[in-house]
């Protein structure tokens, strides 16, 4: 057990993936010699080699493309892209390449690359550097995401996903990367793609991910002042979505609000809030809201904090559904 | 906004390589002469072979698909020197990443004609086993196989250096990637990202462009203003510009490419210039486009009538070896042609399979709901008797 | 008033955007000499001039990319993607540039482009020429997305996309270009961003769009046989979504089955069941069902039939609808 | 996997073309001197001014960051030459595509110091208005500006031809369009895609590459075996290897350049060599990359100092200049300070109506939603005095 920052948990992961596997290999801008603009691989170059950390060029499509290539060659690669606004140039090859090599060749070649993505906003930089676009992956089979919102499930999820066979994408909360927790190097916390009750509650659900998930964590705390008891889920798994978890709990608590970074609409959310209320229709007292950012592109730093839900915006909708 | 005249253009200085010429005369050329020195009868004829049979699936392929038994065809007529010509020099341990219209190049390297008719019929989007055959799916996303190329190449490296890090170095030659795209992929931005990559990382790769001259509609000078060569020292890699109607000067150019790859040298890349002599696919109209007297010019460079005349009149084959030939792609076409009306639907079920590696809830739900959708219907059928039995079949 | 396929209607409405306003252009691979591989842009190069349709080198971040530029500099462009599945490459451009640009400069510079996307699946085609990728693009905000259901829409949408001074996608519907119907070529439909119920029924609505929509239409008519009166909503636009005119069929029919070609997962479906569902929570009479692809990537012509939904597939769920 | 000798590399043969050499001293360059024979005295002493008030502010900037009040600064030290000279022969009706570093070149067309801040201060994606400067907003993403300008220079033709072709032709020299971006940049998709777009349609822009040794932390030799003006030749337009802290050979590559543009010449590359003397941003720590010795040897070659010596030694200008502009430059800077800290922050409510040029239904409820919401905390402020007030603000 030591305690570890967020971005310090993802090194540790990473470390030991290496260390366990000579297969595994970094890839990224920056990620060698400066060690990531976050410092998250920092060091990793000097210990495992340039062999294995690859400061490439600059090329979105390139590291990932290389990468497919790696990975049916017998590598594990890891993409590092340097923020989740800069994942389009390589949209193209995530989406029609790795995501469909499998199924292209009816499962004779696999893609056993991970893609890990600082992404989220609140932390006053400019455009393209604050961005969620989970759902423009969740929609596209053949890709697996996860997100992790604690040093945990961080320094788990890097070698779980670097484990899995198939390419997983790791959407890590930047905003989140000096957040520090305990971490259990013996024991795995399981399966990554179940999502985890993180405080139990027996009046709502909010159903939280990656950087909001403390935001929901003080809402629940927030309610219960209120003598609300809130129930807390922190996803994990954006794809597959652990909807077992989730509508159980919403059996129970009979209401549920969703918080996520990005815009509302068009959202994970609401394929969550559709799939929810289909398997718990009966059990529903209110309609499952969410709380997301408005359909505006990512505003200046000055204005963030108007855009990107707060605990007083995820407190604001607990009391819209209690008012059902 | 036609673009064909460029008053500021820098033309090219690259030399067009050729060996054979358009009479089928060999001739001189400083750098590929050696590697054709050696190339024997035998083995002009196994090119002869493998070109004429690609030639003749291919005309099956047409009329399979004319008769409604494939989805689609894409011909490869004309291409048959510069496919079979780079292909023929690889070692089995070679990987291979085709575009979509390199079916010389998968019948070299052992995939049976039938086989790859199963990603034309529609009855699966992969076709042969990559690894049996060493040679990657199509891919039809222009150029985004440029860089899985470029990667897999760069792991053949980190292999071979692992090896010899480690003490016991890997026997033979080291491996070689080939990535072949056309001209009108070259434009994609991916296929830099590709040339940098391998640049960057000296990666044993082989970027081999068949400038057929057309990208569907579009022709070459849309594209560049340059041969495509030229741009390789762009990357400061070598850029070789070869006549692909031409057998001998496409092997000789690809040995020598090759070989460099594996000395270490990283990327070439070989512009194969020939014409795509068909249809883009058999859903294109070429007239639409193109002049007939282009097509009959570049029908008087065609590669197979080139290596004919070669070998009957400088190695005097006679005709019996050519009919003989003939037979023979027939019989293979035949055998295709029947194989492939054999060839059952595969079942929808499995494609729940083939999508992840490792369990998946949504896909593991939706199987079972497919299934009881399925059943639903069955059920409903065998009660009711009603029409809605083809449903998706 | 004249009888057209949907494609000769796109024909008809963009050489009249095209006659009306000399800054009309076109881009895109194929489209000039070749009239486009569905030939929908025929015969406008020899009408128009090699300037105004452009017969571009293959990129499609090219074609996009340099339509920004067109469009900031007075221009006017309609690009065209050949099929759904090559949008990809430019999906760098689509989103972060053409939908960005605007609010970048707080709305000093405007991008009045078009790009056209012939998608949907059911044509026995090969990989990435079926798919149906309207999702990807709804979630980011400076977009409109636009699709037409029949030749009336088709021909109006095309010149009111590009008059329209926002970046304006029309994914066509490309299965239905051969579907003949009657165009107005005097009154417009009115208003592209606003929905259409075209089957008026009482017990339950369906909401489809572009190639679903004579699916929706068969599916009436056949549970019509069944005594049922479902309403039909072409939704035809997709960003931004008429909720007002889906809210309120709802209210009035107590259910909603939503089709669609795409993947049910991350779907637009989602997105409208969550939102109808908070705004008509109280006349649901059932979940909102949702009839999509499987989180499957496209398959293979040969079984194409099993993932798209069809007629049966709407039925079965407003069966299931009914059954609450 | 370094990426640094190639034991297969193709060398470039570019000329580095030079006029103003580390001494001060102008030699001649066969191809450019006649580009910079006319430049006065009074000219040099412009562009010496423009250079120090672009790095005073940019010194102001790291210190305004410091201080908390920009949330990021760029630093462009060392890249003044490339920048001004490059910048200051266009005509205010060229189009200018900066990337973001080109703090320098929004000076020179115009753009007060305080309102380029805006951008830094979190308070715009923007900044100036890119009509009033013609100049386009900074682009992040990069690479992506190069496809937007040549759209323009397309669309700047297209205007062109059309007035001739209707009997008016347009009076002035045909605009140009200059699209920066840096080494590390020049290895993206898209700047390929920009490359082949302006070449077909002989698109009158100048890829003007600031190569100033690093992308972050990544060196030169990753992106690239050769120089990247070697690159232009493969996509058959010309490209110029300059000293690119030599204003003197920026300004006249720039000016040769500009004049094949408006001869309607199509594309000219440049790639002006000189290096990033301080951080990438105020969040880099170079020391982690890179070493002193290599920062020390280029601040020999510092593109100002190099001018000053020029203008004293052989143009006599007195130390009082010097000191004049210095202290003007303090002064730009003192002001630029006390604007910045004055700006108000923009209203998050005015986001709503930038998005769109027509009306939304979506994005007309948001805002409706979000006053109702703000409304609500206000009325909970005043009834309640909660320590909510703060939100988001
Ligand atoms: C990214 C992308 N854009 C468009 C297409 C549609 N398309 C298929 S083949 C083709 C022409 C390709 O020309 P070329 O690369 O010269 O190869 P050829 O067909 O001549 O062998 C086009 C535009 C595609 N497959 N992928
Ligand atoms: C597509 C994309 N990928 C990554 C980044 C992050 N990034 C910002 S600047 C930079 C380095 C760019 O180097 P170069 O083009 O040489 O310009 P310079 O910063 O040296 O002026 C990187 C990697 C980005 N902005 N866009
Ligand atoms: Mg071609
Ligand atoms: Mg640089």
């Amino acid at each position: 057990m030591s305690k570890l920052t967020v971005a310090k948990a993802i090194t540790a992961g990473l470390a030991r993936a290496m260390e366990e596997n000579p297969k595994v290999m970094l890839l990224g801008e920056d990620i060698g010699s400066l060690g990531g603009v976050y410092r998250v691989t920092e060091g990793l170059k000097a210990r495992f080699g340039a062999h294995r950390v690859l400061d490439t060029p600059l090329g979105e499509a390139g590291i990932v493309g290389t990468a497919v290539g790696l990975a049916v060659r017998g590598y594990r690669p890891v993409c590092e892209i340097q923020f989740d606004g800069f994942t389009f140039p390589a949209f193209n090859q995530i989406t029609t390449q790795v995501a469909k090599l499998r199924a292209r060749t009816e499962g004779r070649l696999s893609v056993p690359m991970t893609i890990r993505i600082p992404y989220g906003g609140v932390i006053g930089s400019v455009e393209h550097h604050s961005e969620s676009p989970e759902a423009l992956f969740a929609h596209t089979a053949g890709l697996r995401i996860l997100t992790p919102s604690n040093a945990q499930d961080a320094y788990w999820m890097e070698q779980q996903a670097i484990a899995c066979d198939d390419p997983v994408i790791i959407f890590e909360p930047k905003r989140r990367y000096w957040l520090k927790g305990e971490v259990d190097e013996e024991n795995s916390p399981g399966d990554p793609f179940a999502a985890a009750v993180i405080h139990e509650g027996t009046d709502a659900t909010v159903v939280a991910w990656g950087p909001m998930v403390p935001v929901a964590l003080a809402a629940a705390k927030a309610a219960e002042e209120d003598g609300r008891s809130v129930e807390v889920i922190d996803l994990r798994s954006l794809s597959p979505i652990d909807f077992d978890t989730v509508t159980a709990s919403v059996r129970r608590t009979g209401r549920l609000v969703i918080a996520h970074e990005a815009p509302t609409f068009g959202g994970l959310g609401g394929e969550i809030a559709a799939r929810v209320t289909e398997r718990a229709f009966y059990s529903l007292e209110a309609p499952v809201l969410r709380v997301g950012a408005y359909h505006l592109p990512y505003p200046p730093a000055a204005v963030e904090d108007h855009y990107i839900p707060d605990l007083d915006r995820v407190l604001e909708a607990l009391d819209r559904s209690f008012a059902y | 906004m036609e673009s064909r005249s460029h008053a500021g253009a820098v033309p090219s200085t690259l030399t067009r390589h050729q060996l054979l010429d358009e009479q089928g005369v060999v001739a001189e050329d400083p750098l590929l002469s050696p590697y054709a020195a050696d190339i024997t009868v035998e083995e002009l004829q196994h090119l002869y072979r493998s070109m004429t049979l690609a030639r003749r699936v291919d005309e099956e392929g047409t009329s399979l698909q004319r008769q409604g038994q494939l989805v689609l065809w894409v011909p490869l007529r004309g291409q048959e020197a510069a496919q079979v010509g780079s292909v023929w020099p690889t070692h089995p341990s070679d990987r291979i990443y085709p575009s979509y219209r390199e079916h010389a190049v998968a019948f070299e390297r052992g995939v049976p004609p039938a086989e790859l008719m199963r990603y034309f019929r529609g009855l699966s989007a992969g076709g042969w086993d990559p690894e049996q055959y060493n040679l990657n799916p199509y891919t039809v996303v222009l150029g985004s196989q440029t860089l899985h190329a470029v990667g897999y190449a760069m792991g053949a490296s980190l292999d071979r250096k692992a090896a010899e890090d480690s003490g016991s170095p890997l026997d033979g030659d080291p491996e070689a990637v080939i990535a072949y795209f056309g001209d009108g992929a070259s434009t994609e931005g991916e296929v830099h990202e590709a040339m940098v990559f391998a640049a960057s990382y000296d990666a044993p790769v082989l970027f081999f462009i068949q400038n057929n001259q057309w990208a569907i509609s579009v022709p070459f000078a849309t594209q560049s203003r340059v041969p495509l060569a030229t741009r390789a020292a762009g990357y400061g890699f070598e850029g070789l510009r070869v006549d692909g109607n031409d057998i001998l000067g496409v092997v000789a150019a690809t040995r020598y490419a090759l070989e460099k790859l594996r000395r270490g040298e990283g990327p070439v890349l070989i512009e194969a210039e020939t014409y795509r002599m068909g249809a883009h696919t058999t859903a294109d109209d070429p007239t639409k486009y193109r002049e007939r007297e282009e097509e009959d010019q570049w029908g008087h460079l065609d590669p197979i009538e080139r290596l004919r005349v070669h070998l009957r009149t400088v190695h005097c084959v006679d005709q019996a070896f050519f009919d003989t030939v003939a037979a023979e792609n027939d019989a293979v076409a035949r055998q295709m042609r029947a194989d492939v009306l054999a060839m059952s639907p595969p079942e929808f079920v499995d494609r729940f399979d083939g999508v992840y590696a490792e369990p998946h809830s949504l896909v593991a739900a939706e199987r079972a709901e497919y299934l009881d959708y399925q059943a639903g219907f069955v059920a409903q059928d065998d009660s009711q008797d009603s029409d809605s039995e083809g449903v998706g079949a």
